[in-house]
């Protein structure tokens, strides 16, 4: 399984901090975010737009490879300070 | 270098003689500071308050990320960041950037620098209260992925490997 | 806004609740300091401390112009400036500059020309002590004069209606 | 008389705080440097070079008039902060 968190808006419209999931095919951050959208209509909701991607606490890129274990975020864009 | 994501509020004096215990001795003649705080208002009139919401573990790897950034730039002896999460009153102190240098230049850039990167790039959210409604803030940089991936810039960029 | 020549030494707490005071109530989101230290060496070698002396009268009075050049140039809403004279140890604390505005870039933008403007226009001067002696500092810009006429572009000039 | 101060180096070469000084002729602060000049050498020594000056505590130059009971000071560039 990979670990997947969500925060700010992100976390609001998936009605959830976070989940865990079953390795996707390809094993990809974007294959994830595809399966999560398929899954519900509120995760579609949460994962559809300006989303942005962490693998392992890192920003990364759909194409980013990921193994059983990770840890995988989306969120929006940020807004501290 | 220190980097701290807390919610409790923080001393002015207590941060400063903080960043002072390892300026001091590496010859800082020259100490910015910036502090962050909540405004009352916003395009839409009053609020009440804000909530900041972050991401344990990488919200702080960032700002230290970012610490170092900072140093290997700019021309500085110590930085220090706290930044508050959760719930906080208007007028609370929201962040807080401290840099020394040798030279009063270098110190001013550094903390422009590090506060410009924080907004951009470090993994914290914002809401704003109006009434019983909690609005989130909209992200102004148009390329947020961008912004946030100089952060990267120093680090072994797996994702990029991909 | 608050400028004060003085001996004793000064708090960061004290002086940025002292900003805030005014600032707060004014919508200040951004607020930026600046502590000058005594270094303790210079181009020839280590110093024991520094000197200062000061004009009394026109020191003040040229603070009070620097502020208010200092406002209607930026965008801020408060600022203080705190000047120590007379003998000062190694690392003791010599300037403090606070400003606060809406915005972080007017806020760091005034007390980095109100440090620049200070350095070469407002009558102070240092002396470095190295072992028994103590060596007057020399002034680095090239036309003090013109310098420091430009803290008079906002008072009715006397002197140059002569 | 004008009352006339000093301040660092200036002070220092001229082994005085201040001095009171008669109106000088033509009534300017550049003739009464001249005059204090040629009042002693240590006067002459600190008066010299590049000495800034002010009248009633605003920076001032050589053609400023005076009168009587006003503050002149001489001082060298600054260099606070």
């Amino acid at each position: 399984m990979v670990t997947v968190k969500f925060f700010a808006q992100v976390r609001e419209l998936a009605g959830a901090e976070g989940v865990d999931a079953p390795l996707p095919h390809p094993a990809t951050v974007g294959a994830l975010r595809e399966q999560l959208m398929s899954q519900s209509t509120s995760f579609e909701d949460a994962l559809s737009g300006n989303v942005l991607m962490a693998h392992n606490q890192t920003l990364c890129n759909g194409d980013t490879e990921i193994a059983v274990g990770d840890e995988v975020a989306f969120f929006p864009p940020v807004t501290g300070g | 270098m220190f980097a701290r994501v807390q919610h409790d509020d923080f001393s002015q004096q207590t941060l400063y003689d903080e960043l002072c215990v390892n300026a001091v001795p590496q010859g800082a003649g020259a100490i910015v500071t910036f502090t962050g705080l909540v405004r009352d208002f916003n395009a839409k009139g009053g609020i009440q308050g804000i909530e900041l919401e972050y991401y344990p573990g990488m919200t702080e790897s960032a700002l230290d990320t970012l610490l170092q950034q900072a140093t290997s730039r700019f021309d500085i002896v110590e930085a220090g960041i706290i930044h508050r999460v959760g719930k906080l009153a208007n007028h609370a102190q929201i962040v807080w950037v401290g840099t020394a240098s040798q030279h009063r230049e270098q110190a001013f850039l550094a903390a422009t620098f590090i506060m410009d990167t924080l907004k951009q790039s470090v993994p914290i959210w914002k809401k704003e209260w109006q009434g019983n409604q909690a609005s989130w803030v909209a992200a102004k940089a148009d390329d947020s992925t961008a912004a946030m991936r100089w952060l990267q810039s120093d680090k072994d960029n797996t994702c990029d490997n991909a």
